[in-house]
């Protein structure tokens, strides 16, 4: 592992275990997008997990992401499931090379700029809000 | 070589049906096991295929539930969940155990209840369906299945300039189809500009780019090969691919590749010694229709960006140069998501047999099942040949 | 004969977890993987159980997303869901995938949250734990899991004259041994007056008749014989058998009989090409005390009407003839339900190896593991041996 | 199959199919307990099912169960799901031959007689209820 973050290692509670999606909820809640980075292969991502999804690795660096980026698709929802109000729209974001998925506050096309603005809480489970 | 053979085949129509989930599958498991001849004995196990009977209805150990009711307790039998890939996976598994496992004779299917039947909505149908998306890192940003493969799909048309009226034509198709269907949901042609003007489910798909939900059961028999020859109508199986993805899709390398239907197709077609020219015709997974545009690509029946096109071209047609969907496919046949995937054997089964009547498949000797489950996480491709 | 080889195992502690469910697979699947040797690239596919994710947390589709989360994106991957009986079922199919089947090495393993963290109470999670019963034929009168037990355990007491101080010394047995395993879900001592002091849950159960609601994940590796010796401690898997029985239980031949354990255990002794005699130890499915009872006489090692009195003699304690539930069994050990079956091939394995500390069984070298789904509907019967 | 009996007739609405759970529903909701019995092995039932259970038989003839019998087993549920108010008791219950689960009003003991007494309705799915 490379050097910690102070930024992201404040969240991790002085765990060994990496990246857990507590720590993970607890920043976004705070408005920080936690990811990991491999060692290996160089993937990253917004989802942390517990080796690499790419390559297998299990040299995974927790790192924070940036909250502004690139829209890389999106879809308008009409028909949304229980606990939403339609209609929404759900992007594919690109942070510095990690993707994920969010919700966003307007409609927007692949391209667009969006930051993160907010947080989607539904049943404990947050979800970032891009606009 | 055949891996093993379809001796028997049934299914329900699809549609909404007034039954317990044991009586929806027995109406399919029944006529299959009819149709290969074989009775309570002759059935070594029984591999059944259910995405949601507990979250919709609290009923889950269907194994056996379904077996008591069709006669066969005692029997082995486990239930399957692999989302929409659900009974292509049991089926594979079947193939498998009498390929080189334990037994000779296998039924294998699946069943579900997915209308308004159940007591639910559509809004809590649509969160029980994206239960197949991640949990943590997908469902919170408000994501439906639609969406997923409106994600997918507004790709597609970034990267390749796909149109909405490509997509609209294989609904048209597809409910061309199913009018020669007698088991088809829908029994209704449509035109590119009622798909247009229908109402807006996720972008780029409006109602009429979806398939319904559906109730219904499909169910067929296998048989070791050594076994098949003693049945009237055997259709072989030569090649079963079953790859994964990675979950969320956002971490995918390529969103519009569908990559695990490229592996799976790989492996379909290695073990079946064919490749995508051979194959007469196929059912695939088209829950949306860029779905199938996207499917036709990854399958490599069409070049990357070509899906579109190709459809628009007619040349996924009933009487094209590759037959997509002769049943209706999802869009019209219906999707009652655990029964699909044996459905599609079915009339894998039956086209090959030549019983289809009106959407016969002229010199329908190979064709090629895809079945795909959550977001393109799962995808099993089974090709199946005439028995020569 | 061996059929496969366990070659290496990792189960969580059980009890309550604030985890998902793929960090509580990881937590078991990686140490399996790290006992086996092997890594991504060596593992040709993943078999997983999991029962009620689907209806607890909106969570299906887990075969992908838990190889997503391990590193094993690409494999093929299946859920099954059997009740109870769900990861011993994906266990006995992977190792039929091994000993005939297309694959060399199978990752195999369960998880479950059934805990409070999953922000259900009592009365929602019995509700979603009965849905393993009839539907239409049970559920509607409401009975709940414990309530099926005592259906049946009930009819044992008044054909056999068992008492519920024979069925309290079932529970002492299992919290006995359960200290002895740091990763029980109860690490308490208990005895036969605090049994029948603790409130009632279904007649003639009380609290500490019952296994706890759990949470945790097992997970197991498996090898085909080829491949087993390349493998540092292999432990043998050398017979199974899986059979079911009518639902509802009132359909049934013999209330007090369990018919599918007797029928998988005579399929799992034929097999291994042993009898009862021949079995150092069982880990076995106590979901109640009364359950324990059943199965002791189901499996061979008392005559009917003999378990409550066995139990009550010391018969299957620790030191006695035939050990049950070395582990702490579902009692004190814990019933994630879904990882329950593979945890107790772990345990198996663990005891085979020698490796288990102050809860070993002297000179184990052949173990049984009896996992019981649905109202005893589905019963699964593994024998494990020492490689010689 | 034997001769019909107008009293089962009447629920089966002419259909071909045999007993459906919605006409044992329908029934039940009149206080009449349908079942099968099978013409093969003699087995009867109070669960309808499209083949015997015992045999496989798919000769099951549409039968009018007794309405009173006697306890094979009971428990008392302290403990009960979601959905019910508990402590209930839940018996099995022989009629003439064919067992049923159900609920009983109050505590019984294995051998006595019960008669049915009423409907319980959970779910739009109904249960009898003996006492
Ligand atoms: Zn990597
Ligand atoms: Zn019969």
């Amino acid at each position: 592992m490379s050097e910690s973050d102070p930024a992201v290692d404040r969240f991790l509670e002085g765990s060994d275990a990496g990246l857990t999606h507590t720590a993970w909820k607890r920043a976004l809640r705070e408005d920080v997008l936690l990811g990991e980075a491999c060692a290996d292969c160089g993937h990253r991502s917004g989802a942390p997990r517990a080796a690499c999804v790419r390559c297998g690795s299990r040299e995974l660096e927790p790192i924070a992401l940036p909250t502004s980026g690139e829209v890389i698709t999106e879809t308008t929802i009409a028909v949304p499931p229980e606990g939403f109000d339609g209609p929404h729209t759900v992007a594919i974001v690109e942070l510095d090379a990690a993707r994920i998925m969010a919700g966003v506050e307007e409609s927007v096309d692949i391209g667009d700029s969006v930051e993160l603005v907010g947080v989607l809480e539904r049943d404990d489970e947050p979800g970032p809000l891009f606009g | 070589m055949p891996r093993a053979s379809v001796v028997g085949a049934g299914m329900t129509e699809f549609g909404p049906h007034d039954k317990t989930l044991s009586e929806l599958f027995a109406e399919a498991a029944l006529p299959a096991m009819a149709d290969a001849g074989v009775e309570r004995g002759d059935v070594d196990a029984l591999f059944v295929g259910n995405t949601l009977g507990g979250t919709t209805e609290n009923d889950t150990h269907l194994g056996p539930k379904l077996a008591s009711h069709v006669g066969l307790a005692g029997v082995p039998t486990q239930r399957f969940e692999d989302a929409c890939a659900t009974s292509s996976n049991a089926f594979k598994h079947a193939v498998r155990a009498v390929e080189s496992g334990p037994h000779d004779v296998v039924l294998v299917g699946g069943v579900e209840r997915c209308t308004p039947e159940t007591g639910l909505d559509t809004p809590e149908m649509t969160k029980a369906f994206v239960s197949a998306a991640d949990r943590q890192y997908e469902q919170p940003a408000g994501i439906t299945f639609p969406g997923v493969f409106g994600l997918l799909t507004k790709r597609h048309m970034h990267e390749y300039g796909t149109t909405e009226e490509q997509l609209a034509r294989v609904a048209v198709k597809n409910h061309a189809n199913g009018t020669l269907n007698p088991r088809a949901h829908f029994g209704k042609e449509t035109d590119v500009e009622s798909v247009l003007d229908s109402p807006l489910v996720a972008d780029p798909f409006r109602l009429m780019d979806c398939c319904p939900f559906s109730d219904g059961a499909s169910a067929v028999v296998v048989a070791s090969e050594a076994f098949a020859d003693s049945f009237d109508a055997p259709v072989d199986v030569t090649g079963i691919g079953h790859a994964t993805d990675i979950v969320p899709i956002a971490d995918k390398e390529r969103l519009t590749a569908t990559h695990s239907a490229r592996e799976a197709a790989s492996q379909a077609y290695e073990e079946a010694e064919i490749g995508a020219d051979d194959v007469d015709f196929c059912e695939l997974h088209d829950c949306f229709t860029g779905a199938e545009v996207l499917a036709t690509e990854a399958l490599g029946f069409f070049a990357d960006g070509e899906g579109g096109p190709a459809a628009e071209a007619g040349r996924t047609e009933l009487d094209g140069e590759i037959p997509i969907n002769p049943s209706g496919g999802l869009k019209a046949k219906g999707h009652p998501i655990g029964a699909t995937g044996t459905a599609q054997i079915v009339e894998l089964t039956e086209q090959i047999r030549g019983e289809v009547g009106s959407r016969q498949v002229p010199e329908a000797t190979t064709g090629l099942a895809h079945n795909l489950g959550g977001d393109t996480a799962t995808t099993l491709v089974t090709v199946m040949e005439a028995r020569t």
